[in-house]
């Protein structure tokens, strides 16, 4: 029960802090209700019993992530002028129905059938012990996926050597 | 009684919502947040079919935990993503002043 | 005879040309001579012991011969370098290597002030060895080697000055031209192994020829000939070859080169009397290049042009005699004609070194008695030599000449239409005589004409230049010439019982016609009397226009005469003119124009960049879509989802 | 010693790759030194061919020096190579242009020699790699990686129009070669019995490919002739001849004309005829007929140029059009001759850009209008340029001529092209191709005029360093070259007896045996006794 009700607060604080990002002009606070939809975020992913993944997206996203936005948004500090007035186009106009309706499409069409035998909740369950714990994570990213988790980190040092070499112009 | 199809829901609605940010926005930063949401869908639905996998697909050892895997690498490659692309961000303003994706048009021909 | 030293003939006078060639510039000048003048010196005096051994030999098996290698084989083609030296191969090295030192030694005279002396005793050695092997060699394909050997000589020697834009392009229209008759012999070559298999003489002699393949490749191989001869239609080259240094023109466009092609038809006698109706095309073609020239040369003010037409003129001679089957008495021109046309070549060579480089006839005059007497005796014994007015050599060969193509019966069988009852061709040998006659008189009265111009009555040069005597390296092979063409008289006398005629040297050598023994039509002396008689009236009207004293007064009256006439021969009856807007400029026209049209235009305008364009064409509609707007890309691509998803959930 | 010996041809042909790896560990802006390694792996790729000339016997039928080593055995290819008698010479004529080609742009190539070096030692890898494939996959590899480095040397040290020469070149070959490789594709796909495994091996398939329809035997050899006959280039497709030729380097040139030329050729013999005989046999006779056409009409486009390169370039259509019709006229004589006219065409016409290389090196002009008097200011630069133009052609005593004579010669004779109005096709096509020669004399002559005869105009005023050394250095072995298959030709054309026979016994109409040195006894024009009759009536 307290999962329902938890659920729902959680949905609603997603979609209407999602909707903030979207719809409010100064990044500063999209990016304030950014970090508001991703806590709401962490809450549901909590309820999936995706309990580290739920911490990560915390720690990654609403922290580290959001400080490198705030960092970016401050740096840049954009004045009023410069923000300029949305204009919407009819590309705009038909690439957001096209978006809307793809995603309508997919929600009718795909995910109403996605479940039309028995289902399982592995978290009710409690077939595998600790599901989504750090343990039972951690086992199955180094014993089977070592090899994609070596490559992120490959991954990401590039990212960060060429973030430096793009935002700093002259070495 | 909360089953996957919420949660499910849950992603479409947000992922639909990033996306139109994505289409209608100028702002390039607002555009980079636009996308983050619909990375963090897409995580939503791993986690969602993470946990409530068909009774007929049996997860084996190895893919019981593949969704949180999955989000887990997603994680990492926005980060990355949002690295990169805040980095671009700032290399554009320097030259152009201005942070308006539709005024960047030398991508092209 | 097998023997192993014959390749030396030929090699000796090329390693001349290498060490010449290739070290002339730093070697000292005696040394360029030396090596230039032994090596031809050597190549004689192998040739005479080659010419004696044969000599001694008799019948069929009157040669020595030797395999150098085999050259080429494949298939079931088989071309040996192989040289065979008889009787008519060994003389031909004789006149070569003889008439060829001779005028060595006379450049070592003419060319001495000229820098590029090492170069050109180089090209000359070239020349000799080519010929050498022209005239050695066993087989068609050998031949065809030293064949466009030589033309490759002339080129590099006609084009000898070739800072001279003019001298240059004489140079290149000699090996074009040469190089149509050199397409033809090559396809003679080709018709003769299609057919038989073989392409050497010995093996073609025996082979067994139809009627037709053995006129197409007689037909072939004579536009080789017409070439390398200048023959009509193909002699246009061989006036213009007197660019070239004047010795140059003695050996190579008068003495030797030019002989091949009546070489070549003797060598391959066996061939022409199996095909009658091309001996009667080639006696045609002579005499009517003969007369042509000839009457082109009467009007002609330069010196080596006068005896550029006569060298014509006299080739055409030599064919009208291989034409009626007379091939002893065609070749036997050749060899006295060899000696006098070099000595008059020789000649004019030591006037124009005498005046300065002057070649025009205008300007000459008096030069017997203004310093030139050497060359003046031994230029008159020449023009009597080729005139004929006293029984010396030219004399009895071209009356040789004449008289067989009277006497023959090479055509008797021969009608005008393939139609079995159309006319027979039995008036075709004496209309050959007159009209060979009518030339004989021709050619007496412009070499006349040339002898009185130059050498008789008052000097018409400017005054600063004083006509001066040559040295003895340049005057010794005159007289030797001079000589020889007395002498030359010998081999050609018309008596049949003498052992050393070339008639009776020859024997057995050249096929026999098909029509028989020739047929003794007016008696030997009428014919020696009409001979003389027509000389002599050709010196009489000669003497009448020219005489000493009246200097050009002759063609002016000429000119008021028949203005037309010599208007149209002064510029060679119009013949370069003709090719030029013929052939010449039509095929540049035709190469430029097709460049522009169809490779410019449709392959590379129209399918190449045709294709380029229309994808550019689509890429320039296309590029639209591709304006640099991010957004637009991404509502593209939604739309793109919208589709896929469209089509793939719900359709599918 | 005997594990080299296994191994010679692979060290032949990858000793280039060699130099690569050096010259990639050198600094970029040592530019004698990548030069200098440039010159010693071409010379070593030489200097090992030169035992694999040497051991070579021209009486064993197949190919030598084969080799073999598993690549991917699951999808059937493999490293395989081998020559035989008409490959070894075109990848000898390789291995000896190799060293000339760097030394001739020794001081022209200055600026990214370092790139440029690498290139035209890759290039020489792929090109002696081609001519020893014996596997069609590693035949493919080779024939796409010539196209890399040679876009490179055109497109970037050409001159004006460089661009557009290199993409016309690379779009033109790349056209053709793709549909050789869907070609490849389907003879793979029927390269074995089904059930057992499919092999891109050159035999296997050859023998494989037999038993195919003849309908998709002449799609197939469509598909690779269309590859061969853009690369040779056959008429209509030569365009692109022209402009890459004219903008290349002079190098790229010299590798253009005298190997990559003859990769069309070569494939023609290896591949596309044997492979085909029935459709080769059929398409005889059309082959012949556009390599005619390429005569005449190369012959008559260089009477319309006046840039000296672009007059080479399009010598080069006409004189590969002769071995084409050598190729296709199928008689012994004529298909030595053909293999023989392409070695020759390596030597002469690499010789002449050599040549215009080393002219535009001082005159900075491929313009005629611009040249004149030359021969007076360095005489033995004219020298040598005549003498190579003289070879070009088909002068005789120089290489040009035993080619083109036994093209013509064996076309003449030759019985397989069918004959056309009661002629034989192929005495027509050989009289039609023989005007060539006199074409040939017209063009070459005249350019031969107006550069190094006449007066001296613009660029012989000031006057002009005659050859140094290093161009001795590679002008002397082109000239040892020509004269040697000028007048000994024998041991080039016994090389290649064997497998121009086994060529001619697959593609070739069966025909009665022609006695030795009788000669074909085809009906002949005219009874010979009927003639004899009238001669004695």
């Amino acid at each position: 029960m307290a999962e329902t009700v938890l659920f729902w607060i959680f949905f609603a604080g997603v979609l209407v802090a999602g909707a903030q990002v979207v719809m409010r002009r100064n990044p500063v606070y999209a990016a304030m209700s950014l970090v508001a939809c991703f806590f709401f975020l962490a809450g549901v992913y909590v309820l999936l019993s995706a309990h580290l993944i739920a911490i990560l997206q915390v720690m990654v996203y609403a922290g580290a992530v959001m400080v490198l936005f705030v960092f970016v948004i401050m740096l840049l500090n954009l004045k009023d002028e410069e923000l300029g007035k949305e204009r919407i186009t009819a590309w705009k106009g038909i690439g957001a129905l096209a978006v809307a309706g793809a995603v309508g499409l997919i929600v009718v069409h795909a995910l109403r059938n996605a479940y039309t035998g028995p289902v399982r909740d592995l978290a009710v369950e409690q077939l595998p012990v600790g599901f989504g714990g750090v343990k039972a994570v951690g086992r199955a990213l180094y014993l089977f996926s070592v090899l994609p988790f070596e490559i992120t980190s490959l991954l990401l040092t590039v990212a960060i050597v060429g973030a430096v070499v793009v935002a700093k112009g002259k070495i | 009684m909360v089953g996957p199809l919420h949660y499910l829901f849950l992603a479409a609605a947000l992922f639909a919502l990033g996306g139109i940010g994505v289409v209608l926005r100028r702002n390039a930063l607002i555009v980079l947040m636009s996308i983050e949401l619909m990375l963090n869908a897409v995580n939503l639905t791993f986690l969602t079919f993470s946990r409530f996998p068909l009774a007929k697909s049996a997860p084996t050892q190895a893919g019981f935990l593949a969704g949180h895997t999955a989000a887990f690498f997603v994680i990492a490659v926005a980060a990355a993503e949002a690295a990169v692309g805040l980095a671009i961000v700032i290399a554009i303003f320097r030259s152009r002043t201005s942070v308006n994706v539709d005024e960047f048009d030398t991508l092209k021909f | 005879m097998e023997v192993s030293w014959l390749y030396l003939v030929p090699l000796l006078p090329l390693v001349g040309a290498a060490v010449n060639g290739i070290l002339g510039r730093w070697l000292p000048k005696a040394w360029v001579y030396a090596v230039a003048l032994l090596v031809v010196a050597l190549s004689f005096c192998i040739g005479v012991f080659g010419w004696f051994q044969v000599a001694r030999l008799e019948g069929e098996t009157a040669q020595v011969r030797q395999l150098v290698y085999t050259w080429l084989a494949t298939g079931s083609l088989r071309v040996d370098l192989g040289l065979t030296l008889d009787r008519l191969s060994g003389t031909m090295v004789l006149v070569v290597t003889g008439v060829g030192f001779l005028i060595h030694l006379y450049s070592v005279g003419y060319m001495d002030e000229d820098p590029a002396y090492w170069r050109y005793f180089s090209y000359l050695n070239l020349f000799v060895s080519m010929m050498l092997l022209l005239v050695l060699s066993d087989n068609l394909v050998a031949m065809f080697v030293g064949w466009e050997g030589v033309g490759l000589c002339s080129y590099l020697l006609i084009g000898f000055w070739y800072d001279d834009e003019s001298k240059a392009y004489a140079g290149r229209k000699a090996f074009v031209v040469n190089r149509i008759g050199d397409f033809g012999f090559l396809i003679g070559i080709f018709v003769l192994y299609f057919y038989t298999g073989q392409v050497s003489f010995h093996t073609l002699r025996v082979a067994p020829l139809s009627l037709g393949v053995a006129s197409a490749a007689a037909a072939l191989l004579f536009v080789g000939a017409t070439g390398k001869s200048a023959q009509l239609p193909l002699y246009v080259w061989l006036p213009d070859a007197m660019a070239g240094p004047t010795p140059v023109s003695a050996l190579i466009h008068a003495a030797t080169m030019v002989t091949a092609g009546v070489y070549m038809v003797a060598r391959l006698s066996f061939l022409y009397v199996q095909a009658p109706g091309v001996m009667a095309l080639v006696a045609v073609v002579g005499v009517l290049t003969a007369l042509m020239a000839a009457l082109i040369g009467t009007a002609q003010m330069d010196i080596k042009r006068v005896l550029a037409y006569s060298t014509v003129s006299q080739l055409g001679y030599m064919f009208v005699g291989v034409g009626v089957g007379a091939f002893a008495a065609g070749t036997a021109h050749l060899i006295t004609h060899a000696f006098f046309k070099a000595c008059l070549f020789l000649g004019s060579g030591a006037v124009i070194h005498g005046l300065h480089g002057e070649q025009d006839m205008a300007r000459m005059g008096g030069l017997r008695r203004g310093g030139l007497q050497h060359t003046a005796i031994t230029f008159f014994i020449a023009t009597v030599a080729i005139t004929g007015i006293l029984p010396i050599s030219g004399f009895f060969s071209k009356d040789e000449i004449l008289a067989q193509a009277l006497n023959t019966r090479a055509f008797d069988f021969l009608t005008l239409l393939p139609d079995p009852g159309s006319p027979r061709l039995t008036f075709l040998g004496p209309t050959i005589y007159v009209v060979g006659t009518l030339t004989a008189l021709i050619t007496s009265f412009y070499m006349w004409r040339c002898y009185l111009l130059t050498f008789e009555g008052e000097y018409r040069g400017p005054a600063d230049v004083h006509p001066h005597e040559a040295p003895w390296v340049m005057t010794l092979p005159l007289w030797v010439l001079a000589a020889l063409s007395v002498v030359g008289a010998l081999i050609v006398l018309p008596a049949h019982d003498l052992s050393f005629t070339w008639e009776r040297f020859t024997e057995g050598l050249f096929a026999r016609p098909r029509g028989g023994p020739a047929a003794e039509r007016i008696p030997e002396l009428v014919a020696f009397g009409i001979a003389l008689v027509v000389a002599w009236m050709g010196l009489a009207s000669a003497w009448s226009l020219y005489a000493p004293g009246r200097g050009l007064a002759g063609d002016e009256r000429l000119g008021r005469a028949i203005p037309r006439l010599r208007t149209a021969l002064a510029n060679n009856l119009y013949v370069d003119q003709l090719y030029d807007r013929m052939v010449t400029r039509p095929l540049w026209a035709l190469a430029r124009g097709l460049w522009r049209v169809v490779d410019a235009t449709l392959i590379d305008g129209l399918l190449v960049n045709g294709t380029a364009q229309l994808v550019a064409a689509i890429g320039s509609v296309a590029r639209r879509f591709q304006n640099g707007d991010v957004q637009r890309y991404a509502a593209v691509t939604a739309v793109g989802v919208l589709i896929l998803v469209y089509v793939f959930l719900v359709r599918g | 010693m005997e594990f080299f010996q296994a191994h010679l041809l692979t060290f032949v042909i990858f000793a280039p790759l060699l130099g690569v790896v050096i010259i990639a560990f050198l600094p970029r802006a040592e530019g004698g030194q990548h030069k200098g390694v440039a010159l010693l792996a071409s010379l070593l790729s030489f200097v090992l061919s030169v035992p694999l000339a040497a051991s070579f016997r021209a009486s064993t039928r197949g190919f030598s020096f084969e080799q073999r080593a598993d690549w991917a055995p699951s999808l059937g290819f493999s490293y395989h190579i081998g020559l035989d008698g008409v490959a070894l010479l075109l990848f000898l004529l390789t291995t000896f242009l190799g060293p000339i080609v760097v030394l001739s742009s020794w001081k022209y190539i200055q600026d990214r020699v370092k790139l440029y070096c690498i290139s035209l030692l890759v290039l020489e890898t792929a090109m002696l790699g081609t001519f020893a494939a014996l596997d069609l996959v590693l035949f493919y590899v080779f024939w796409e990686a010539m196209l890399i480095p040679m876009y490179l040397l055109i497109g970037m040290w050409g001159s004006e129009r460089r661009i557009y020469a290199a993409v016309k070149f690379f779009l033109f070959t790349f056209v053709g070669s793709v549909l050789m490789l869907v070609a490849i594709f389907w003879l793979w796909s029927h390269s074995a019995p089904p059930g057992q495994p499919r092999t891109f091996d050159y035999a296997a398939v050859q023998t494989q490919v037999a038993q195919l329809a003849p309908e998709a035997q002449k799609l197939l050899f469509l598909a690779f002739a269309l590859a061969f006959a853009i690369k040779v280039p056959i008429w209509p497709l030569h365009t692109w001849l022209p402009d890459a030729h004219t903008e290349a380097p002079a190098a790229g040139s010299i590798m253009l004309a005298g190997v990559m030329l003859k990769m069309g050729t070569f494939g023609f013999v290896r591949y596309a005829m044997p492979l085909f005989p029935a459709a080769a046999l059929h398409y005889a006779p059309a082959i012949a007929a556009l390599g005619v056409v390429g005569i005449v009409y190369g012959s008559l486009m260089c009477m319309a140029q006046t840039d000296l390169k672009r007059l080479i370039a399009y010598s080069s259509v006409a004189h590969l059009g002769f071995v084409m019709l050598g190729l296709s006229a199928l008689t012994a004589e004529a298909v030595n001759g053909a293999v023989l006219q392409m070695v020759n065409h390596g030597i002469s016409t690499g010789a002449l850009f050599l040549i215009i290389g080393y002219f535009y090196e001082r005159t900075h002009t491929r313009d005629l209008a611009q040249y004149g008097g030359v021969a007076r200011v360095a005489p033995a630069l004219s020298a040598v340029f005549l003498v190579v133009v003289l070879s070009s052609i088909g002068l005789p005593g120089t290489n040009g001529f035993i080619g083109e004579f036994l093209i013509l010669i064996g076309s003449f004779t030759s019985a397989q092209l069918g004959s056309w109005r009661g002629m034989p096709r192929g005495q027509i096509l050989s009289v039609v191709a023989a005007t060539g020669v006199i074409l040939g004399a017209v063009y070459m002559l005249w350019m031969v005029q107006r550069t190094i005869f006449g007066p001296k105009r613009r660029v012989a005023e000031h006057g002009m360093p005659d050859l140094t050394l290093r161009e001795w250095a590679t002008v002397v072995p082109l000239l040892a070259a020509i004269f040697l298959i000028g007048l000994y030709p024998q041991p080039f054309l016994s090389a290649t007896r064997l497998p121009t026979e086994d060529l001619i016994q697959r593609v070739g109409r069966p025909r009665a045996a022609r006695p030795q040195g009788a000669g074909f006894q085809l009906p002949r024009p005219d009874a010979p006794a009927g003639a004899r009759a009238e001669g004695e009536r």
